[in-house]
């Protein structure tokens, strides 16, 4: 069990940080894309052993599925090619480096914390977390979803395209 | 025995890598899928945290976190349409309108 | 404690018609301006109700308003306050009975006008620290939308200058006041903004100097005192003929009565070791705003020399402390707001007409419009300080009083008296003597009833404090000299 | 009731004033002019109906008081519109009254055919109000608004017509010249106010004689001296007295009866008022006296060496005036009071004479006024000839009219008096009055008599004055002719005028010592030597012009008539030790505004501008930068917590 737990942590870690890797390495945004979704699942594998049932179900629902179509309809939209390689600059090598420094401070802050005994009195199934949202964080739930409501109004405001009479109006 | 910390050291990572897909690539699609691995570190962390404590809480938390995400992404994607309807590239570089 | 009364009435009757007049239709100018003169009689009788103030604060209002500072709503008028709010609520209708030539913007102007008007009054009447700055601030944005949207060519450059200047004055104020009030929790336990409380704070010396130091900045930009001046002939020169006269009738008197009613009671002390340097500025300020005017060759680019000149004496007035002086520099004040107000409104007149503002665009005016030369004659006569004028009345208390106190500081002003006589005569003789200069100079109109009817107010003032000071010294005299006793003036 | 009509005294011409003002468009002309002549009229009559009950008053100085209202009080302050009409006062109250009544009926002829009639008349009363004011108020600060009020409608009426900017800026110099002798005055009215706490001129020289009294005022006390010496500066500027009485001749401009009125008979000898009101100060102040005497004398001569050479017949009377006026600070300076008040009368009739002649002579030439272009004028003008004939001996001092006794008393204090000042000065003023003879026959001759040297323009009009114009001259003529009655020499023991002052100068003449009495044979020699002088000049005069202006200089060509000719170059001295420096310093200020306070304030919006600018270069748009900061910044964070 123990050993079947530890793979399993492994496995996953590894398929996260290979597909996250992906995602900035391909040069074609459909195939960063589909690699982001392998992180997500991958991510989503993590939750599993971490016992966090319905969330790793909202992970792969939300962001495998929802947002990550989202990204391909754009990107099928705006008909993207591969990106060009050029010549690192000088911000470039800036920002790897500065990467490789975040990298190595947050892991040496990782290590540096003291693992607690894991006391969790709830788990992390639906019913648990459906506990939780509907007596104290009603509120927070409540605006989650006005949240989203805004943000949809917003897009379709945004994204939508414009009659010329309306543009001519708005550069006046 | 797996413990927190290595759940920090794999959200690290991401996040790392995260940050070096937003600082290299130059295509803002990308870049925004950067930013929504940064986010899915930091949920890893508030999860694994959240085993001392009270995983419900911790789940509740990143949920709505996801949902700030999925809001996030909509808005986002819908401005990087918009932009591009204006400037015909996603190359962030060349996307510098607001300089002062 | 006294609810809502006539002076909260009388400081936001004129926002009412701002709000009335912005939700009238914009095609009808002549309704727009009868709504907004309307109100701005109907304010300046309401106005006359408080004139008996006198020695003492009355028609106090105290309200709370930030309890757990201590803010409160606190009205209340004394002699000093009294012909300040008077004043104000005058120079307003006259200027909306002039206003004909502002265009599209007319609404805009008035409603702008009438929200200068509650802040000037409100400022006259606080009794509360806070809501004395509040006001003192509310002021600054109408008047700075005046300039910016109705002003000259370079208005922009002057609006700008005008609102950093001042802004740039009021934050140390705001620290100041803050401060105080600090140090009131600090000796009493209590929070309390009113000015009445901070009197009778003793802080030490060098405490007092920082905080009359505050305070002196923000009120010797608005006075203007040398050299902080010179946002003035730049805003004047730029603004629309309304916006001039609200800043010299009442926008720099502001600046002095800060010093008289907050700086000086507020840091006794301070104001006694202040003395010297800012009599200094003030003499300063006299002879060089003196010959400042006479370089001019702008009619109302001297007119805003003169007042840095005039506004010097009564800062001499003040800070001779000196009962005397004190009560010529509140008549000065009141003296400046007519004369120089009048003036602004007699230029405004002649540049309506002649589109031209140069000394030497005109030539004959007496000639040439009776009415309007005769005007600015008297005026400007008023302004040097004739006897029987109200200039006289002023300078001779003030000299009077400062010469006992500040013999030296004293005689160098009255030099400024010589000095104001030239720039203004040479003024009045190229502008309204000689022949006409030119074609167009030659075929001006003269005023119009309404021009007339507006200027007679400031006439008659104009002769009646000359000529029948009493009235006002009888107001005003109680409420300088308790001020001044509580200067612990010795 | 002897208030009341006090009251009516000043109120009746200011009311006139009001009154001419809103009817302007209602009255006719003619009536106008006839309430105006009214307006001072009654005045006149008033002044002799309350002046008669003054004698008998008080034992100290006898007056009659009013107050009208309440002015200026508070603050230990208290000053009201109060009138005090002593022997002094109504003096100059009967001669303003008077005099001026008869110059409004004279313009009522001479300004006839102007445009600006009713104007003109308004102005008058409005300075005859100003002017009683001046003598009647019983403060200092109505003294000041009464002198300011003369000086502005002297500035008014100078530049009555101001369509020729010369006018107008004649009226401009006259009043700024006088602000600077009003700012010796305000001066000198602080130091009273400090001295002694009150603006009551009463109480003020009473109590500078109580207090000399009692030691606290020594004989030269340096304060008196000052204020002394600063009321004189306000006296200098009113009196046109060295070196402030460049705005004089160029006050000229206004019209004719002005002169007559306020620049020869009246606001000019407000100085001497005041000098003669506050005889007390000067009396202690040896040396404030001293430099009166000096100042008196140098003007006197100055302005007759000028007026030798003069062409234009105003100009010469104007620097008379001066002259005039020189004498009479002369002989306050001297302590002569009693004998100065009584030059200011006789000079006021007979100077108002020559100055009415001399406007009936312009009138009648169609507006020409210099002399070399008149002569032989006697027979077209009778009435103006006698009676500015008559006006030339008064001026000139010959026995038996006005102007000799006057002078000689003047004189006579003078060469008498003590030390070496009293004499040096009294010797000044008797070459001045050769000069004075001098010149005023000069001018007599170039005017009426010799060959006509009339342009065309002016010869077509050529006609003698109306009624109106002629009758103020014989009137005038004929108290020239008698005016020395007033007050005749000390052995005659007929001094009407000394009598009735006498209460006046009282408290100065006990300050100073009262007057030696010379013996009678030492003043009868004097005035015939005075006698002898003066005829002796006018004699000089009389032949030297008999034929007009022949070579038209007395004098031979040279430095000297250079000199005179352009009025010893004052002006030109004004213009480049006083008036330049002080443009100059505008224009400087002027500069120093524009660029280097003002350059400091937009300097410092350019810094900060530049900073911004600066500061800018970070925010260029571009994502990646942003990034990079805020990953950096993070690096930064995370590696603070390790």
């Amino acid at each position: 069990m123990e050993v079947l737990e530890r793979v399993a942590f492994y496995v996953m870690a590894v398929l996260a940080v290979i597909s996250a890797l992906l995602v900035v390495v391909n040069r074609n945004p459909v195939a960063s894309a589909m690699s982001l979704v392998g992180a997500f699942l991958a991510v989503a594998g993590l939750y599993l052993t971490l016992n966090a049932t319905f969330l790793s179900a909202i992970q792969v629902l939300v962001y495998a599925g929802a947002i990550m179509v989202l990204f391909l309809f754009v990107i099928m939209l705006l008909n993207l090619e591969r990106e060009p390689f050029d010549l690192p600059g000088i911000g470039r090598i800036a920002g790897f480096g500065l990467s490789v420094a975040l990298l190595f401070s947050l892991i040496s802050l990782a290590l540096g914390a003291v693992a607690r005994p894991e006391t969790s009195a709830r788990g992390g199934s639906g019913a648990e977390i459906g506990d939780v949202f509907f007596s104290d964080y009603l509120f927070p739930f409540e605006m989650a979803s006005l949240l989203l409501l805004v943000a949809m109004v917003g897009v379709i405001v945004v994204a939508r395209r414009r009659k010329p009479e309306e543009e001519e109006e708005e550069q006046a | 025995m797996i413990t927190v910390v290595d759940y920090y050291v794999v959200a690290s990572i991401l996040f790392a890598i995260g940050a070096l897909g937003f600082l290299l690539r130059k295509n803002v699609l990308v870049m925004f899928m950067s930013v929504e691995l940064m986010l899915n570190s930091a949920n890893l962390v508030l999860v694994a945290s959240a085993k001392s404590f009270d995983l419900a809480r911790g789940s509740a938390f990143a949920l709505v976190s996801v949902a700030v995400a999925a809001a996030e992404v909509g808005v986002g994607l819908a401005i990087i349409i918009a932009l591009f309807r204006l400037k015909a590239t996603v190359d962030a570089e060349e996307i510098t309108n607001l300089r002062g | 404690m006294n609810s809502f009364g006539i002076l909260s009435l009388i400081t936001f009757l004129p926002l009412l018609g701002a709000l009335v007049v912005a939700f009238l239709p914009r095609e009808n100018p002549k309704v727009l301006r009868a709504a907004a003169l309307l109100f701005g009689l109907a304010n300046l009788g309401l106005s006359l109700l408080i004139v008996n103030a006198a020695g003492t604060m009355v028609f106090v209002e105290r309200l709370h308003w930030i309890p757990a500072f201590g803010v409160c709503y606190g009205m209340a008028v004394d002699g000093i306050s009294m012909p300040l709010v008077i004043l104000s609520c005058l120079v307003v209708p006259i200027i909306i009975a002039t206003t004909f030539h502002v265009g599209r913007g007319l609404k805009e102007y008035l409603v702008l006008l009438l929200i200068m008007e509650t802040g000037m009054v409100g400022v006259f009447c606080a009794t509360d620290i806070i809501l004395f700055y509040v006001f003192f601030e509310l002021t600054l944005v109408p008047l700075y939308f005046l300039i910016g949207m109705f002003g000259g060519v370079n208005r922009i450059y002057a609006a700008f200058k005008f609102f950093l200047f001042t802004a740039f004055g009021s934050l140390p104020m705001l620290v100041a006041i803050l401060f105080l009030l600090y140090q009131h929790h600090q000796a009493t336990g209590v929070w309390s903004a009113s000015i009445e409380d901070l009197r009778a704070l003793r802080l030490d010396a060098a405490t007092q100097n920082w905080v009359f130091a505050g305070f002196a900045l923000a009120f010797a930009i608005k006075v203007p005192l040398w050299p902080l001046h010179t946002w003035l002939p730049d805003a004047h020169v730029q603004a629309p003929t309304g916006g001039s006269i609200v800043l010299a009738a009442i926008m720099l008197k502001l600046g002095t009565y800060g010093f008289l009613r907050i700086a000086m009671p507020l840091a006794p002390q301070a104001a006694h070791s202040f003395a010297t340097p800012v009599l200094v500025l003030a003499v300063i300020s006299v002879i060089y705003g003196a010959y400042l005017a006479w370089a001019q060759d702008d009619l109302k680019k001297l007119v805003a020399c003169s007042s840095v000149s005039h506004m010097g004496f009564v800062m001499l007035g003040l800070f001779a402390l000196e009962p005397l002086a004190a009560r010529g520099a509140m008549l000065q004040m009141l003296n400046h707001g007519v004369s120089t107000g009048a003036l602004f409104l007699l230029v405004g007149c002649v540049y309506e007409r002649r589109h031209k503002r140069g000394l030497d665009d005109f030539g004959g005016l007496v000639k040439v419009s009776p009415a309007l030369g005769i005007a600015l004659v008297i005026t400007s006569l008023s302004s040097i300080g004739l006897p029987g004028l109200n200039g006289f009345v002023g300078e001779l208390f003030i000299l009077l009083g400062a010469f006992k106190t500040q013999p030296v500081f004293a005689i160098l002003c009255a030099s400024g008296v010589l000095l104001g006589a030239i720039y203004m005569l040479q003024m009045v003789r190229r502008v309204c003597y000689g022949t006409p200069n030119c074609e167009e100079a030659a075929h001006l109109s003269d005023m119009s009833v309404a021009e007339k009817f507006a200027f007679a107010p400031l006439v008659i003032l104009m002769f009646w404090i000359g000529l029948a000071p009493g009235f006002l010294l009888e107001r005003i005299g109680p409420a300088v000299d308790s001020i001044l006793a509580a200067l612990g003036n010795t | 009731m002897e208030e009341n009509l006090l009251e009516l005294i000043i109120l009746i011409p200011f009311a006139s004033v009001v009154v001419q003002y809103f009817l302007h468009r209602v009255l006719p002309a003619r009536l106008a002019g006839l309430i105006a002549c009214g307006a001072v009229l009654v005045p006149f009559l008033l002044t002799v109906v309350v002046g008669r009950g003054i004698g008998a008053a008080a034992p100290q100085v006898p007056a009659v008081t009013a107050t009208i209202a309440s002015w200026l009080t508070g603050g230990g302050l208290e000053v009201a519109f109060g009138l005090r009409l002593d022997p002094l006062s109504c003096a100059w109250t009967l001669v303003v009254t008077g005099i001026g009544f008869l110059i409004h009926v004279y313009s009522l002829g001479y300004m006839h055919h102007d445009p600006g009639f009713k104007r003109f008349f308004i102005y008058m009363n409005l300075f005859i109000g100003s002017m009683l004011a001046l003598v009647l108020g019983d403060s200092l600060p109505l003294l000041f608004l009464g002198w300011e009020g003369v000086g502005l409608c002297s500035y008014l009426l100078i530049g009555f017509w101001f369509e020729d900017m010369n006018n107008a800026r004649a009226g401009q110099k006259a009043f700024v010249v006088n602000r600077i002798g009003d700012l010796g005055f305000l001066l000198a009215m602080l130091m009273i106010f400090q001295t002694f706490g009150t603006l009551d001129i009463a109480a003020v020289t009473n109590g500078l004689s109580a207090g000399h009294a009692q030691g606290t005022f020594a004989l030269g006390d340096a304060r008196i001296t000052l204020i002394a010496l600063l009321l004189f500066v306000g006296a200098c500027g009113k009196s046109a007295q060295l070196p402030l009485f460049v705005w004089l001749p160029d006050a000229m401009a206004g019209p004719t009866p002005v002169s007559a009125l306020i620049h020869a008979a009246t606001m000019v000898t407000a100085g001497i008022y005041m000098v003669a009101r506050f005889s007390v100060f000067f009396a202690l102040a040896p040396v404030a006296s001293a430099v009166v005497a000096i100042v008196g004398a140098l003007t006197a001569f100055v302005s007759a060496t000028i007026a030798l050479r003069q062409r234009d017949i105003k100009k010469v009377l104007a620097y008379s005036t001066c002259s005039q006026l020189g004498y009479m600070f002369l002989g306050l300076g001297v302590g002569a009071y009693g004998a100065a008040v009584f030059h200011v009368v006789t000079h006021a009739f007979f100077k108002a004479l020559l100055f009415l002649g001399a406007g009936s002579v312009i009138h009648a030439l169609s507006h020409e006024q210099n002399a070399m272009k008149m002569g032989g004028l006697k027979p077209h003008l009778p009435r103006t000839h006698w009676t500015f004939f008559v006006g030339c001996f008064a001026l000139a001092g010959i026995f038996p009219f006005a102007g000799f006794f006057s002078k000689d008393k003047i004189l006579g204090e003078a060469l008498l008096g003590h030390g070496w000042l009293f004499p040096l000065v009294g010797v000044l003023g008797l070459i001045t009055a050769l000069m004075t003879a001098f010149y005023t026959f000069r001018l007599y001759r170039l005017v009426f008599t010799g060959p006509e040297r009339l342009d065309a323009h002016a010869k077509k009009h050529l006609h003698e004055s109306p009624a109106t114009m002629t009758v103020p001259l014989v009137i005038l003529a004929l108290l020239s002719i008698g005016g020395g009655a007033l007050s005749l020499p000390a052995f005659a023991h007929f001094d009407i005028l000394g009598d009735y002052l006498r209460p006046i100068f009282a408290p100065a003449l006990a300050v100073a010592g009262e007057a030696a009495h010379h013996a009678v044979n030492v003043e009868v020699a004097l005035m015939l030597v005075s006698l002898a002088v003066v005829i002796g000049g006018a004699w000089w005069a009389w032949n030297r012009f008999a034929r007009g202006p022949g070579d038209q200089l007395p004098l031979p060509q040279g430095g000297l008539p250079f000199l005179l000719e352009n009025k010893w170059f004052v002006d030109e001295i004004y213009a480049i030790f006083v008036v330049g420096p002080m443009r100059g310093t505008a224009l400087l200020a002027g500069f120093f505004d524009r660029y280097v306070i003002d350059g400091i304030v937009n300097g410092l919006a350019r810094l900060c501008d530049l900073c911004g600018a600066v500061v800018r270069l970070l925010q260029n748009g571009a994502v990646h930068t942003y990034a990079l900061l805020f990953i950096a910044g993070a690096v930064y964070l995370v590696c603070s917590l390790l």
